[in-house]
């Protein structure tokens, strides 16, 4: 593949914006481009989609790609539609660092017995519910996860005591029917 | 996914002595026709009876459609008998196999009526059937796995949307929602047996993650043990404070140093 | 702005396949395309990103836009997360619902010849690969289960009918037809 192809799919993948640095590191060793030469195929990408609907722009932390603003229209009505719904697996991760905190990733993952993916940790991070206070000192040193005030906040709690002990919990009625698994 | 329904559970060494029948065994049974690294092979993960049966077949090129039920069954009953003499635990299924093996084969000794030509007949039908059928899934599974996919050849694009004047509305989420997950992770994990959430004071594990927090955020390496302590909160607030001080110290989160006896208390976060 | 730069910069905003449906929701009633329309312009987009390192593909659920597989190798380096790999046990019991369904627990144990683990179906359930479609009017009344869009659009398909055809099995009766099992 070609290094500007690689640049420019690296940039489309990349969660954040990325720096020319970080650009690099996709690369071995040898084969890496210079950031002189970075910065020129940066430039022809730009030029590349000049007249689509989308640019590849430079912000504090780099580069990333975005939506034209001209688009805004209709593509806020898209994003508008509906509040997504978070899933099932999200609000069990999040149930088990409230109850359990500060707790890893690998606790949690012990307790609802699979995986809990990356994602969920990221939304619930950027959602401001949960934060690291701290790291496990075990190999690996995982962070350790509580929730924020922002969580109590949402739940309108005013500390965790208010959360129902485990007991209560065992006992609750499921407000929708049997089938729990089937949540959207 | 480790925590697979993995039919046997290979902790046991490789070196171990065998005994089958009260006979300590040196050397593998005559019957499997397999080289010597066969107590290896045996812990590879089956997938269960019928994922060993067709390795057996595989192994010596044998017809499936014409399976010696003799020879299958016997060496069948020999891996079985190592392996439990090896003390790896064997599924229920592996023993329902080997039944169903030995009742083939003692059918297969009955003398059949003569017009009885038909297939239908053969006492090896059924399993044959299972045999194929399996396989032909466990080709499929592996096909499948095959296919690029999300996360690992294939990736999705993420876009910068801030500059798009729009307030993506964030899931709003009840307690109750919240409440019913993790129900459902208490009755998941008291089903699977290995977990037991106890109950623990919830002002305690709040307590925790202000300390750790407090740590973190500070500039000092090192917090005075009394800091963590407030008259306001009374008595009931210092018992919390010294329970979840004591807690963190059990996990080894937090570390309390002391420079000589009587000299003041130092809580700072275990050395990296 | 042009109709075709709309629904492309549509496309790329969304985090989900879009459907020719979810597309039209985004113009107002007057001046929304019709499907025909949207389908012609879907394909100027396609062949306009020809040479670029990103193609819009159609998979269960609609279109989206995604990375070609040839840069996988330098993205997966980016995001650095190992992407996770199912147990045979896993995906043999995706493959018997995704080519027996609707089927019960049950039906997928006889014929593994093994149990299948609850772990294994939350996990399937909980990526949205499989849902539980009813029950079967037998005893104990076992959830039935089949796959979904998702798990389509997860291995990049269209259509149940394009998972690999189910292998040849020699018959005993009939050595002739080989797919006497019931392919969706």
């Amino acid at each position: 593949m070609e290094l500007r192809s690689i640049i420019e799919a690296t940039l489309f993948a990349a969660r954040k914006p990325l720096s020319l640095q970080q650009l690099q590191n996709v690369f071995e060793k040898e084969g890496c481009p210079e950031k002189a030469e970075l910065r020129e195929m940066i430039r022809e990408i730009q030029e590349a989609y000049q007249p689509r609907p989308i640019e590849l722009v430079e912000v504090a932390s780099g580069y990333r790609f975005q939506i034209r603003e001209e688009a805004s229209p209709w593509v806020s009505r898209l994003l508008s539609e509906k509040p997504p719904k978070y899933s099932r697996a999200l609000l069990e991760t999040l149930a088990i660092i409230a109850y359990k905190q500060p707790t890893t990733r690998g606790e949690i993952e012990e307790i609802r017995g699979v995986n809990v993916s990356s994602n969920i940790i990221h939304t619930l991070l950027e959602r401001e519910w949960i934060r690291p206070v701290g790291h496990k000192e075990v190999p690996g040193r995982p962070a350790l996860y509580a929730t924020t005030k922002q969580f109590l906040d949402h739940f309108n709690l005013k500390s965790l005591e208010q959360l129902p002990a485990l007991s209560e919990v065992r006992l609750l009625d499921e407000p929708q029917t049997s089938d729990s698994l089937d949540y959207p | 996914m480790a925590k697979s329904d993995e039919p046997h559970d290979f902790a046991g060494s490789v070196d171990r002595f065998a005994v089958v029948k009260g006979e300590p065994v040196k050397d593998l049974p005559e019957d499997l026709y397999i080289p010597p690294d066969a107590l290896e092979v045996f812990l590879e993960a089956f997938e269960g009876p019928l994922d060993l049966l067709l390795y057996l077949i595989k192994r010596q090129n044998l017809d499936i459609l014409d399976i010696p039920v003799a020879d299958i069954t016997r060496q069948y009953i020999s891996y079985i008998e190592v392996m439990g003499s090896l003390k790896i635990e064997l599924a229920a299924e592996y023993l329902v196999m080997a039944a169903m093996l030995t009742e083939i084969k003692s059918r297969m000794l009955m003398p059949r009526s003569s017009d009885s030509e038909e297939e239908s007949d053969d006492p090896r039908n059924e399993l044959i059937r299972r045999l194929q059928e399996y396989e032909c899934f466990k080709k499929t599974a592996a096909e499948i796995d095959e296919l690029p996919r999300i996360e690992r050849e294939l990736f999705e694009l993420t876009m910068g949307l801030e500059q798009i004047a729009v307030e993506q509305p964030k899931p709003a989420v009840e307690l109750h929602e919240l409440l019913s997950a993790f129900k459902s992770v208490l009755i998941r994990a008291e089903r699977l047996g290995h977990h037991h959430i106890q109950q623990e004071p919830l002002s305690v594990r709040e307590r925790m993650t202000v300390i750790l927090a407090l740590l973190r955020d500070s500039e000092k390496r090192f917090i005075a043990f009394v800091d963590f302590f407030t008259v306001e909160e009374g008595k009931l607030g210092a018992v919390v404070s010294l329970l979840a001080m004591l807690e963190l110290c059990k996990e080894g989160l937090i570390e309390i140093t002391q420079a000589e006896p009587l000299a003041e208390l130092w809580v700072m976060s275990p050395a990296a």
